[in-house]
């Protein structure tokens, strides 16, 4: 799990034991209330490598991206980047059955835009 | 000096005693890693360096040499650094004008409470004067034959 | 007799340095200087060198031991000497002759085997001086620019270089150099004579050297004039470093951080430092040293080697001071005819 | 010859652990010169030093090399040693092999090899030093404090009370500093002006006392025990000597808009202002930003009603210059500005207010008389909400510093409980990261709060204060109830960090004394000389060297001072003997030296020699004062021809160290 | 303007405001000035010149003449001028023993530069005017004035005299002629290519001194390459290093003192460049610190010895 650890540290930027625990992130967060676990949680649950609750909880898809947290923290901890991290942690790790360029063509449909189309091949290409 | 078919940099390090070489008392106590390949000289402040002793450490073997003091303003003899800053200035113009690599010299200014800064100085410049090679244009061979 | 044409000049030279080592006069900046003979290399069209052909049997710097020290013991490793045979190319007649001195004073005994190595691994090729100029005067003391001595004497006659072996040696050499054709006696005696046609007008050849002796030492040494000789004389070496005859040197000991190195290098009386002891300095102004130079070449030393004069006349002394004071305006000064 | 000696320090295993102490003194008894080499547990301990001594004794030796820790801390521990042994303390060189090897190297073999050549060139060094002897140096009994607070006044009697001259600089019209802008004091809840205003009274009493009102440090020139101050006295505008004091200007002065600078701008005062009753010296003086005569030439009304004929609209700054044996620097502190945090909404809403402002709001001299009201509509407030660690604790960047303000949980309890005492009816809550109470009594007086007077601490923080409809609505986090709270609130308190004074930083230049990076000043050893500054003769007093409550900063003012008593009461101070030194057969007196000399030490004599042939040359030669050079070394390298050295750090002797380093 | 020099030189020994004069001696060939202290009007009729090779700078002479006793007249050309100045700046000349006598100056003319010219063996001639005319052994030969000027007088700072007693000649002005260019020809090059041309030039050298004996600010009553103590002294360059050392030292212990006087480069018996090295300080230093001319006045602060709070820092050779 370490190593996961060492994952989210590295695509966030963030030092999660920065974090002096003094909650002005959940203060501030705007989503207190939808997410299970609120942002200095989040930011403690990281340290401590409790990484598959968190990649678990509906919570890191409520949490709005604002970035007050970011904003607010006083140690430059960002609780909104460790988020991230983990949502993208989230995406890697349905890498096994992500979807390969040459099966969009079947998927595609008359309604779709264009845009969606073109994201989708964005995100999806190897 | 070559150690087992790689290359290891001789660097002097001058430094005040005032701040820098307090500034490198601080990297150690703080335990923070710089290579071993940079020795340090304390002066009493960066204006006792004389050129002659750059050109002598170039000429006994030192493939860099650094020169640290207080910030610019933080002298300890509130002058010393700038005349310093001066006469290197120079000087590094005029060995660069030589033909001898700029990267071999530098001055950089550390406080006694800069232990961090300390250290990234050297590992940066233990890894430039790596990058750049044995100390060829300075050299006194005589020297180097052991 | 031996000549060649001058368009296969390079050829010979690659030839000479295929069989040993060949020094010459190249151009290097404004200057000439003797070269360690590289293929494509071109003979100087300047009359001499900047500095003298000693440099190529006395250095500058000699490195003569190294010392080992080893807690309170001293190991001594005497530094290997010449064995390699060597040709030194393009010696002017002046230069030739500067040998001559510096024998008398390198090997005698007890013998400088530096010295002696070199000098018996050379081969001495001489070139007679195409277009002397103001500053020679070597024909005051009986030297011929048009025929040099050395192992072999060489001339430029325009067209070809004419070469006679004077010595064993010298025939060794041009025996071993088959580019080389019979002939050329008569262009040479051509080219003898257009240097005498110079050599008849060079402005010194009247200077008088009479009374510079042992008989007049003292004379000479007390003479009035030096103060006002030696008042501009900035005390720096040039004069001595170019000089074909100067011959003073000191020991100089360099620790080099694993050991000491002894080297052997050139001083100049002019320098205030010179033979300088514990007690001081025996020449404590520029006068008196400014003296002991011009004395010993003039003086000293004809006194002691049987009237040979310690200059040559090569006149880069002339050429090459600072504040051009030299050894013509001592000898006129001092000298019988002075004005 | 020279006969050295090695002694290779393990430092238990600070040393020991990566670098092989044995093998070092093994190589280094190859060196020349050195004829007994060997190792110890713990060289600076006693056995040691008896060791190094014994060694001396029985090997003859000339010079000792201590491969130890950094110079800077045992130096002079080695030095005696020696000089106890008998041989010259100057005879003594340490190769740091700890704090510039061991401690900074892992591995074992480098971390060896390395302590060896640092060994090398201490040795290489010692074999050229010379036997030095100290000269000495006159001291100027008298002391100068830089700050009038409690700090510099505490200092100043303290020093005056051992006998001693002093003089205090203060900037403001009035001695005091921020005590006397606080209400009362934790834990015991005396009232600060009270116990403060006799200190001032005190101090202006004291004949040995002189206090330089709005004043400031112009110039600092001279070294310990030879100051030379330059004071800028600046323009009241009003005779000092004529003024009483009586205040009438400051009530017919027909300028009432003036913020006052006091009350920090909750209330106004008047162009010609004292700016409170208990000031120290109590003389009027003019706000020259606002006084309508000196703007506009009209008016006068001051002049007119002073029957002391004290107001001079003339009057210039003036500048004194005097002589001082030490400096005592006590330049205090300020809460930070808050225009980073605006979160808080303090430059929303006047009702935000900083503990600062909430002294002087809950102060019988205050703006309100010592009622508590919201500064907005002047009512009685019901909720409060107290903010810790505002600006304090940040990481990284210009917003916020990255220390603990130290003081803010204490006042902070002390407000709230004054608040709960004096209003029963208000609901209080502080917001906190960590309550810290180290102190006498501290953390019983945080309890009280808690227990006795129901103040609501609560463990988070305030993530914004949004001003509306006449409340502050309070969003925070409640981290142990797993709560987010949303409070109405009347009143925010904000517990802004503090920061060292704005003159601290040119002033540490004046002084050449070193600052850390927060603008704290340095002090000459972090625990065992707090009150010293690295420069000699400049001490260290209240919060100028780090946040300090009054109590601490009352303790460290009277250490500092007990500092300034044991340097003035020496008649005449051992020099540095590492100084320059000129020689006199090479100098050209061509007075570069002079030039860049920082002290003056360089003077010029024609003296005669004797030339060549018993001839006699008169000849500029330079010459160094050794009780005033402080061994820079400037002088050395701007000597063309090498005349002029520094003892102790001579070109030979560095040299030889780089020989050694690099051979 | 000879004559006129002559003249001034016999009216100050006769009044008796000088006991002595410094000025050039004729020579052999006429070309070979020496600088001479004349005591008689005879010498002075006899062999007091003042032609295109009057080159010597005779500032430095004043040193110990100034300090013999009695007053020594000495004619300095513009260039000679700030020598002295910035001697006296270093008091090294006793002022009130010397009075001072500005020449204007046309430039001096190089007699190697002739010599590369093809004009050799010059016996004589006259060397006075702008074209110069030559007796030599291979025939009379002529050469313009401005085509046999020394390079230094090719690229002369100034034609003004700034310190003098009494002037011979027009007063001029300071001028900007391009001096600093071969220097920033060489550093445009590579330091590669910098380091060989430095290389072959400096190989050059023979530690004859005469850069250092001749230069009026090498003026050290011991100079640290001749003290065994100072750790850098040696009679001969045993190394490549050691002639780095010496030039690069020499630079240094004349950098902000150096007038460009030009003599070091003048006396080189082997032609090195040696000026180059002073102008590059000289150039850096009106760059970084504000245009600064040595010897110019009597009271601007020599830049190596005072500094600006602002100074910038010595550029990093890793941009980073």
């Amino acid at each position: 799990m370490n190593d996961a650890v060492e994952t989210v540290r590295r695509i966030s930027g963030v030092n999660p034991l920065k974090c002096m625990k003094c909650g002005k992130c959940t203060a501030t967060c705007p989503a207190y209330d939808e997410m299970e676990y609120h942002p200095h949680q989040f930011v403690d649950m990281v340290a401590n490598g409790r990484l598959e609750e968190l990649m678990g909880s509906k919570g890191i898809y409520l949490c709005l991206s604002c970035f007050a947290c970011v904003e607010r923290c006083p140690r430059n901890v960002k609780p909104g980047a460790l988020v991230e991290a983990v949502r993208l942690m989230v995406i890697r790790q349905q890498e096994q059955n992500h979807l390969k360029p040459q099966e969009i063509p079947a998927l595609l449909e008359e309604s779709l835009p264009q845009q969606a189309i073109t994201s989708a091949l964005r995100k999806y290409r190897r | 000096m070559q150690v087992n078919g790689q290359f290891q940099p001789t660097i002097v390090a001058f430094c005040c005693n005032w701040c820098s070489y307090a500034g490198a008392d601080l990297s150690g106590t703080n335990r923070l890693q710089y290579p071993a390949n940079v020795k340090i000289i304390r002066i009493p402040c960066s204006c006792r360096l004389n050129p002659m002793f750059i050109l002598r450490a170039f000429q006994r073997g030192a493939d860099g040499v650094i020169l640290c003091g207080c910030h610019p303003g933080d002298c300890h003899y509130t002058s010393g650094n700038y005349f310093a800053r001066r006469r290197m200035t120079l000087l590094f113009n005029m060995l660069e004008f030589l033909g001898i690599e700029r990267e071999r010299t530098r001055v950089e200014w550390v406080s006694a409470a800069e232990g961090a800064k300390f250290a990234a100085t050297m590992n940066d410049f233990v890894a430039t004067i790596t990058r750049l090679g044995e100390n060829k244009r300075l050299e006194d061979l005589r020297c180097k034959s052991k | 007799m031996k000549q060649i044409a001058i368009s296969q000049l390079g050829q010979l030279l690659d030839a000479m340095a295929a069989r040993q080592t060949l020094y010459l006069p190249v151009d290097q900046g404004k200057t000439a200087q003797f070269n360690r003979y590289e293929s494509g290399m071109e003979l100087s069209k300047q009359l001499n060198t900047s500095r003298s052909a000693k440099d190529l049997f006395f250095p500058q710097v000699e490195h003569l031991a190294d010392f080992q020290v080893e807690g309170t013991s001293i190991t001594v490793k005497p530094r290997q000497q010449q064995e390699e045979d060597f040709i030194l190319f393009g010696v002017r007649a002046c230069d030739a002759k500067s040998f001559e001195i510096l024998d008398r004073v390198f090997l005698a005994e007890p013998q400088d085997t530096f010295y002696a190595a070199r000098r018996s691994h050379a081969t001495v090729v001489t070139l007679a001086c195409g277009a002397p100029e103001e500053t020679c005067f070597c024909t005051v003391f009986g030297i011929d620019p048009a025929d040099p001595a050395g192992d072999v004497t060489a001339w430029l006659t325009g067209e070809k270089l004419c070469m006679r072996a004077n010595t064993k040696k010298g025939e060794k050499l041009l025996a071993a150099l088959p580019l080389l054709e019979d002939g050329g006696e008569q262009a040479v005696v051509a080219a003898q004579a257009a240097i005498h046609a110079v050599t008849d007008k060079l402005p010194l050849k009247t200077l008088d050297l009479t009374g510079f002796d042992g008989e007049h030492l003292m004379e000479k040494f007390n003479s009035p004039h030096w103060a006002q000789l030696s008042e501009s004389c900035l005390g720096c070496g040039s004069c001595t470093f170019v000089c074909p005859t100067c011959q003073c040197y000191d020991i100089k000991d360099f620790n080099t951080g694993s050991e000491i190195q002894r080297l052997r290098c050139w001083d100049s009386c002019m320098y205030s430092d010179f033979t300088m002891m514990a007690h001081g300095t025996n020449r404590p102004t520029q006068l008196e040293r400014f003296r002991q130079r011009f004395m010993h070449k003039l003086v000293y030393f004809p006194a002691n080697n049987e009237g040979i004069y310690g200059c040559v006349g090569c006149g880069r002394c002339l050429k090459k001071c600072p504040i051009s004071m030299n050894i013509v305006k001592v000898i006129k000064t001092l000298g019988e005819g002075e004005r | 010859m020279q006969r050295i000696g090695v002694f290779v320090c393990w430092c238990g295993s600070n040393i020991a652990a990566t670098v092989d102490v044995e093998a070092v003194s093994q190589a280094l008894s190859h060196e020349a010169g050195v004829v007994f080499s060997t190792n110890y547990q713990y060289m600076c301990s006693q056995a040691g030093q008896e060791m190094i001594q014994a060694a001396i004794h029985e090997h003859r030796l000339t010079g000792v090399v201590i491969c130890s820790c950094s110079p800077r801390m045992h130096e002079n521990t080695f030095r005696k040693t020696c000089e106890r042994a008998g041989i010259n303390p100057y005879m003594v060189e340490i190769a740091n092999i700890r704090e510039q090897c061991s401690w900074i190297h892992k591995d074992k073999a480098v971390g060896t090899e390395k302590a060896i050549i640092l060994g090398r060139a201490a040795i290489a060094k010692v074999l050229l030093n010379a036997p030095l002897t100290a000269g000495t140096s006159p001291v100027t009994k008298r002391a100068l404090v830089i700050g009038g607070g409690i700090a510099g006044i505490q200092t100043a009697l303290d020093i005056a009370d051992a006998g001693f001259e002093v003089d205090i600089v203060e900037k403001e019209p009035t001695i005091g500093g921020k005590m006397t802008q606080i209400d009362k004091t934790f834990p015991t809840l005396d009232c600060a002006a009270c116990i403060l205003t006799p200190k001032m009274v005190d101090a202006a009493q004291n004949e040995k006392i002189k206090i330089y009102a709005y004043s400031q440090v112009e110039a600092v020139k001279g070294f310990v025990g030879n100051f030379t101050v330059t004071i800028r006295r600046k323009a009241r505008y009003v005779d000092e000597e004529k003024c009483t004091g009586c205040g009438l200007c400051t009530e017919k002065c027909p300028q009432k808009k003036v913020p006052n600078a006091f009350n920090l701008g909750l209330d106004t005062r008047r162009a010609i202002y004292i700016p409170f009753a208990q000031a120290v010296p109590k003389i009027a003086t003019i706000d020259a930003d606002y006084c309508t005569m000196l703007k506009t030439g009209k008016c006068g009304v001051c002049s007119k009603v002073c029957t002391a004929g004290a107001i001079d609209y003339h009057q210039q700054d003036t500048l004194i210059e005097e002589h001082y044996g030490a400096i005592v620097v006590a330049t205090g502190y300020n809460p930070i500005q808050l225009d980073q945090f605006d979160e808080f909404a303090y430059s929303h809403s006047p009702d935000v207010v900083t503990s600062l402002e909430l002294e002087r709001l809950m102060n019988a001299a205050g703006p309100t008389g010592g009622t508590l009201l919201r500064p907005s509509d002047k009512t009685h407030p019901h909720t409060l909400v107290f903010v810790q660690c505002v600006g304090s604790r940040c990481d990284g960047g210009e917003k916020g510093k990255p220390y603990c303000s130290k003081i803010c949980c204490m006042y902070t309890a002390k407000h709230a409980m004054l608040i709960r005492e004096k209003y029963p009816d208000t609901e209080v809550y502080v917001f906190y990261i960590d309550v810290r109470t180290p102190g006498k009594n501290f953390d019983e007086f945080y309890r009280r709060a808690v227990e006795e007077y129901g103040v609501h601490y609560i463990k988070g923080m305030v993530g914004k204060v949004t001003p509306q409809n006449g409340k502050l609505y309070v969003q925070a986090a409640d981290l142990l109830g797993g709560q987010q709270l949303k409070i109405e609130a009347d009143m925010v308190v904000l517990a802004a960090a503090i920061e060292p004074d704005k003159s601290a930083r040119p002033l540490a230049t004046m002084l050449t004394a070193s600052m850390d990076t927060n603008d704290f000043f340095t002090e000459a050893h972090p625990k065992l000389r707090p009150v010293e500054s690295p420069t000699a003769g400049i001490f260290l007093s209240g919060a100028c060297q780090g946040p300090k409550d009054i109590p601490e900063t009352v303790a460290q003012a009277g250490a500092a001072a007990s500092k300034v008593i044991g340097l003035l009461v020496k008649d005449h101070l051992v020099c540095n003997p590492c100084v320059a030194e000129s020689n006199e057969l090479m100098c050209n007196g061509c007075s570069a030296c002079e030039k860049v000399c920082p002290y003056g030490a360089i003077t010029y004599i024609d003296k005669e020699f004797r030339g060549p042939n018993r001839t006699t040359l008169l000849r500029r030669i330079a010459q160094v004062n050794p009780a005033v050079c402080q061994g820079c070394g400037a002088c050395t390298v701007a000597c063309p021809s090498g005349a002029m050295d520094l003892k102790g750090f001579s070109n030979g002797q560095i040299m030889a160290e780089v020989d050694a380093i690099c051979r | 303007m000879q004559e006129q020099v002559r003249a001034k030189a016999k009216a100050l020994l006769e009044s008796g405001v000088c006991d002595r004069i410094l000025a050039w001696k004729t020579g052999e060939f006429f070309y070979d000035v020496t600088p001479a202290v004349f005591t008689s009007v005879e010498e002075i009729d006899r062999d007091l010149v003042y032609n295109a090779f009057c080159g010597a700078n005779l500032s430095k002479y004043l040193i110990a003449e100034s300090r013999k006793g009695g007053k020594v007249g000495a004619f300095l050309k513009p260039c000679d001028t700030y020598s002295f100045q910035q001697l006296l700046k270093e008091h090294r000349i006793r002022r009130e023993n010397t009075y001072i006598v500005g020449v204007a100056c046309e430039g001096m003319a190089d007699i190697e530069t002739i010599r590369a010219a093809g004009i050799k063996g010059v016996t004589g001639g006259d060397f006075t005017g702008e074209t110069l005319t030559f007796e030599t052994l291979y025939g009379a030969k002529t050469m313009a004035r401005a085509e046999a000027l020394a390079e230094r007088c090719k690229f002369c700072k100034s034609k003004k005299l700034v310190i003098f007693d009494e002037l011979l000649g027009e007063q001029g002005e300071e001028q900007d002629v391009g001096r600093f260019d071969e220097v920033k020809r060489l550093e445009a090059m590579s330091d590669e290519e910098r380091f060989a041309f430095w290389q072959q030039e400096l190989s050059k050298c023979i530690r004859c001194n005469a850069c250092r004996n001749v230069c009026p600010a090498c003026s050290c009553e011991k100079c640290v390459f001749d003290n065994p103590n100072s750790g850098v002294e040696n009679k001969a360059a045993a190394s490549s290093f050691e002639e780095q050392l010496f030039h690069i030292i020499r630079a240094f212990h004349v950098a902000g003192r150096c007038t460009d006087c030009g003599e070091c480069s003048r006396v080189c018996p082997q032609h090195i460049p040696l000026h180059l090295l002073n102008r590059k300080f000289i150039k850096d230093i009106n760059e970084i610190y504000g245009p600064y001319q040595a010897g110019a006045d009597a009271d601007t602060r020599p830049p190596l010895l005072t500094y600006e709070t602002g100074d910038p820092e010595p550029r990093r050779g890793d941009a980073g």
